[in-house]
């Protein structure tokens, strides 16, 4: 084990401004009212007092809601491709959440596998993740459920626990160990700091109160995927919309879209949602048109399907799906009251 | 199916190394094979690709009209063609639209190889039946020229195809050699006749039955319109195929081709990355509820 | 395009064929000069036109758009135009209100013999156009990005 | 009035008077609610009414079959009764269980109040003409005023206007209008390009999950102009170019269906002040047609009715 350092909190912003002469730094920050990462603006550290979680997941910084994939040219020889200018500037996110850190993992997954994802590596791979354990979850916080604590991490490079006035800081990688390496500063932590640390751990990991049961989920989803008359139950009040789709930190479906004006054009991909009616469309048919249908394979897509391809439960119990939702669309409660005894 | 293949040696002619970036092809020659159904022949901008590229039947590709989008269409013409390429289209939304409004000349974006493409080890030493039904002839099209063009590597071929008239009839070219050819069993039907039909009439399923062909050392490789595919996989059962022995190519809506985008899967199956040829076997449990 | 002396506003005119069309017609045979700023899109009635018409030649960067239809009372299909009115009237006030200047959304009833009439209504739109400048509201440099998540 | 709810329902469920019954039940967070879509007449007593119950029913109305009892606030029974108007449902196969409303509590408020999240709140007790909010133990008075939501201040109908069950006594609602049409007063102070920027913006931030469309009872196209390809309107792409446009049409498109019920604004996850646009074309159209969403059945639809003479001094 490598010796832990640790932090005032009242230095974090000279931490960050040393740390913004090397990458883009990207903290929690509050626009209109809403919490996304954004790039640090070089003096306030206010999030430390207010920040729990982001709407927007931090997903955005690696799979933004749009990015344009090329752009073309029509001239006299044809058609040029030309991609956009890529920014060399690696992003820092800081304070990410386990939670959220572990679904990046998850879309890595999806990402790397077979043909490489080369805009969503491009930025991934340079990036450093800096998390941040949560101590206040919110009521609809489920990570304990799916393996995950509020304030421990294996999924980002250095990992910062709330100790009273100061962080612990650890290195998770060997990234994280470099960075480390390089930053001025810091100071050594006592046993002492490092038992409050645990502690602090503990205390997190016991304030996430909502539960689910994921033991067996996946017999359970396919012993009941041909009932119909439980998911139009459960389907009834959901109204379609894209929230829970875009906002959750693992769901990565996108679209892909031409834009043409005058020989000129631009190939763009953005977030879509298996929610919508026309997801699926197809000329003649819609294999998923009615909304039970759609309100199942949400769900039967992350407890299923991505567990039987990757091992891994597609969800991290971050709750945005349950704390956006309009009319208070349960995941915990739909999991709960599946048909099913196994 | 747990877990997941492993289909990293289908990752060839990538443009720069991005598998989103489309290659430039021409457009070389069109056929208007029916009012709404149109074959492009096309070429590789590129030389050196065109000299390199090759696929396998059953495989498809995702073209681009600039401005408009892309839209995925298996490549209709058979690899043992070297000279070109070509893709069949039914003018049914804005991407095929757009590609019926085209000339000889015009450059598409082209993606590709993707998908998993025929078993042709799996085939070899059979007796084949062919069903298919209006444009799902596209890819059986180029299995079925690969598998003449290697004829001594399989037994026999029946060919069953059947279009709602006989001018939505595709491939009618096809049609006539494959007729012509002693080594084939060609049938050929319509739902509806005109007053200049002379051949069968009835829905593909019914006439599989009719001719009935043996199940003994046989795949059936089924293609058409979901209707179609759902009353031919029963018939099929009744003259003692397995599930094994059904092999068919599905149609979903598809983005990206390569298992990403989402909109393609049936249970953890994606068809455009884990298909779009699957065994009866493979699918059955999902073809109630999904597909 | 550069405001100045030699910048001509854009305006696409969604004509009734039944009434402002045939006016058009009328303006152009009788050979009585209007602008050539106006492009012509004939409509079966002015109760076709979807205010989205409206905002869709504004998004592909057309100065102003002009709905015109038969008087009040003079509607081939009856009601057609009363519901155009109606339509334009909400349309005309509430782009204002979000900020879209009012001279770029223009209406006005113009029948088959009134080739006078169209010719001043393009001429007073055009004028109107050339006082608030090109039509810049949805421009900006093409690129990937829109939003503040990244 | 919430047993009466119940018994209500579970009569109209017994005596085959409706298939369905929708209402609320309470939702699976601190002070919340969530629709309950039932056929069950068991379900009946999990009905509740309180001052949170945020959602317009309507909006389900035309997604089940049969004949549906339904929970309405005054809001909701102008949009249940502007769905009669488009012939979307008809008068006898809906029940309105009418709830007289007085005001539904905005949750986003009463955080900014306190300086708290929801979850961390122990309590909100709406008290007369007070808000009640119990947090660390300790309990803080606030005006109602302060604590509703805006779209229930400038609220004209807090009593259904069109029902079958009145359950309890028509209610007034605590008004404050300046407090209610502050947002939009701002904006028209502003010069046009100001207020274009400021549009501009706000739907910078817009991610198209459609959840103001979705929520909304008076977007009940089979297929919006948003999702046609041929042609294509708008591209399918959150660039604020696109995203603006989708909000002014449909906007335009829900003139004199919307009732100032303000979930699109509320639903909004990126809190863009969507009712700053809809409110303002609920008064231009009363402004412009002395017409008002949802309040008379046999009326034709804004869009439809017309008189000989009007607006002509926006005509040429």
């Amino acid at each position: 084990m490598s010796s832990k350092k640790k932090i005032n909190k009242k230095d974090i912003g000279k931490l960050l401004s040393r740390w913004s002469q090397q990458f883009t730094v990207l903290a929690p920050s509050m626009e209109s009212g809403v919490a996304t990462m954004a790039e640090w603006d070089g003096k306030d550290t206010s999030f430390l007092d207010w920040y729990r979680n982001t709407v927007i997941p931090p997903k955005a910084n690696f799979f933004p809601p749009m990015e344009e994939m090329f752009s073309f040219q029509k001239d006299r020889e044809g058609y040029h491709i030309e991609l956009p200018l890529v920014n060399e500037h690696k992003q820092l996110i800081f304070g990410i959440r386990p939670c959220d850190a572990k679904a990046l993992a998850i879309l890595d997954m999806t990402f790397e596998e077979a043909y490489e994802d080369p805009y969503y590596l491009a930025k991934r791979n340079s990036a450093v993740l800096v998390g941040l354990g949560c101590t206040n979850p919110y009521d609809s916080c489920f990570c304990t459920s799916l393996g995950i604590s509020p304030a421990e991490s294996t999924d980002v490079d250095l990992m910062l626990t709330d100790i009273g006035d100061q962080f612990l800081i650890e290195e998770v990688t060997d990234k994280g160990k470099e960075l480390i390496a390089k930053t001025s500063g810091l100071k050594e932590a006592t046993e002492t700091d490092e038992a409050r640390a645990k502690e602090a751990k503990e205390t997190s990991h016991n304030k996430v109160t909502r539960k689910i049961n994921t033991e067996g989920i996946e017999d359970k989803l396919l012993a009941c995927f041909d009932d119909e008359d439980y998911w139009e139950k459960i389907a009834a009040k959901c109204i379609s919309c894209g929230i829970c789709t875009f906002l959750c930190p693992t769901c990565y479906c996108f679209d892909i879209n031409d834009e043409l004006v005058k020989q000129q054009g631009a190939r763009f991909r953005s977030w879509d949602s298996c929610a919508f009616p026309l997801y699926t469309k197809m000329p003649m048919e819609n294999p998923r048109l009615e909304k039970w249908r759609r309100v199942r394979q949400r769900v039967c897509h992350k407890f299923e399907f991505y567990p039987m391809t990757f091992n891994v439960i597609a969800c991290t119990g971050c709750g945005r799906c349950i704390r956006l939702c309009p009319v208070n669309w349960d995941i915990t409660r739909v999991l709960e009251s599946l048909p099913v005894k196994v | 199916m747990k877990g997941i293949t492993d289909i990293s040696h289908r990752r060839r002619f990538l443009a720069g190394g991005n598998v989103y970036l489309p290659h430039i092809v021409v457009i070389e020659r069109i056929i208007e094979e029916n009012p709404g159904v149109r074959t492009f022949h096309f070429n590789f901008k590129d030389e050196k690709l065109r000299e390199e590229f090759t696929f396998e039947s059953g495989q498809f590709g995702e073209y681009s009209v600039f401005g408009i989008g892309e839209a995925p269409f298996c490549i209709s013409s058979s690899p043992t063609i070297r000279d070109h390429l070509e893709f069949a289209v039914q003018k049914v939304g804005r991407i095929t639209n757009a590609l019926h409004r085209l000339g000889v000349g015009t450059e598409l974006g082209f993606r590709g190889p993707y998908g998993n493409g025929f078993p042709l080890d799996f085939l070899q030493g059979k007796n084949l039946v062919f069903v298919a039904g209006g444009i799902g002839l596209a890819p059986l099209r180029s299995l079925i020229w690969n598998v003449i063009d290697n004829r001594d590597k399989y037994k026999s071929i029946d060919i069953i195809y059947g279009a709602r008239s006989p001018a939505d009839l595709c491939f009618k070219y096809d049609l006539e050699v494959w007729d012509k050819d002693k080594t084939v069993n060609m049938v050929t039907t319509v739902d509806r006749g005109d007053e200049t039909w002379t051949g069968r009439v009835g829905l593909v399923p019914k006439v599989l039955e009719e001719v009935a062909p043996s199940a003994s050392n046989a795949v059936a490789i089924v293609c058409g319109p979901p209707i179609m595919i759902r009353f031919t996989f029963p018939a099929l059962e009744r003259l003692g195929f397995t599930p094994e022995q059904m092999l068919t190519t599905l149609e979903k809506r598809m983005k990206c081709g390569i298992g990403k985008c989402g909109r393609c899967n049936i249970g953890n199956v994606y068809v455009c990355r884990d298909g779009p040829v699957f065994s009866y076997a493979q699918i059955k449990n999902f073809i109630s509820s999904e597909y | 395009m550069r405001q100045g002396t030699e910048w001509e506003p854009k305006l696409v005119g969604f004509l009734c064929k039944w009434c402002s069309y045939a006016g058009a017609d009328l303006a152009g045979t009788s050979r009585k000069k209007y602008p050539a700023n106006i492009r012509i899109i004939k409509v079966p009635c002015s109760g076709r036109v979807d205010p989205l018409f409206i905002l869709k030649a504004l998004r592909l960067g057309f100065d102003g758009v002009l709905v015109s239809g038969c008087h009040p009372g003079e509607c081939h299909y009856q009601t057609g135009n009363y519901r155009a009115r109606r339509r334009v009237a909400i349309t005309k006030k509430f782009l204002e209100y979000v900020g879209i200047e009012p001279q770029r959304v223009q209406a006005s009833w113009v029948s088959a013999s009134e080739g006078g009439k169209f010719t001043e209504v393009v001429a007073e739109v055009t004028k109107g156009l050339k006082e608030i400048g090109p039509n810049q509201l949805f421009s900006q440099e093409r690129q990937g990005d829109g939003t503040k998540a990244t | 009035m919430e047993q009466r709810l119940r018994n209500e329902a579970k009569a109209l469920l017994e005596q085959g008077k409706v298939d369905w019954i929708i209402g609320f039940e309470s939702g699976s967070l601190k002070f919340a609610t969530t629709p309950l879509i039932t056929k069950d007449k068991n379900d009946a007593d999990r009905l509740v009414i309180n001052p949170f119950m945020v959602n317009n029913l309507a909006n389900f109305l035309t997604e089940v079959k049969g004949r549906v009892g339904i929970v309405a606030k005054g809001c909701d029974s102008r949009s249940i009764v502007s769905l009669m108007q488009d012939n979307k449902v008809a008068r006898e196969d809906v029940v309105i269980l009418g709830v007289p409303c007085r005001g539904i509590i905005d949750l986003s408020k009463v955080e900014r109040l306190v300086g708290k999240e929801r979850d961390e709140l122990d309590d909100i007790t709406r008290e007369g003409d007070k808000v009640a909010i119990k947090v660390d133990g300790e309990k803080k008075e606030f005006l109602a005023t302060e604590a509703l939501f805006d779209n229930c201040l400038a609220c004209e109908f807090p009593t259904p206007q069109e029902y079958d069950i009145l359950l309890g006594e028509p209610s007034t609602s605590v008004v404050n209008k300046p407090a209610a049409q502050e947002k939009i007063e701002k904006l028209k102070e502003m010069t046009p390009e100001q207020r274009w920027e400021f549009w501009k913006n706000e739907f910078s931030r817009c991610i198209r999950c459609y959840a103001c469309r979705n929520v909304c009872p008076a977007c009940f196209c089979q297929r919006c102009f948003v999702e046609e390809t041929e042609p294509q309107w708008v591209l399918p792409v959150p660039r604020w170019q696109d995203n603006l446009i989708f909000q002014i049409v449909r906007n335009i498109h829900v003139a004199g269906r919307c009732t100032d019920c303000g979930e699109c604004e509320r639903v909004c996850p990126v809190n863009i002040p969507l009712r700053s646009l809809t409110k303002e074309m609920y008064d231009l159209v009363d402004e412009l047609f002395h017409y008002k969403a949802g309040m008379d059945k046999e009326a034709a639809p804004l869009l439809i009715a017309y008189e000989y003479a009007e607006a002509e001094d926006l005509f040429r």
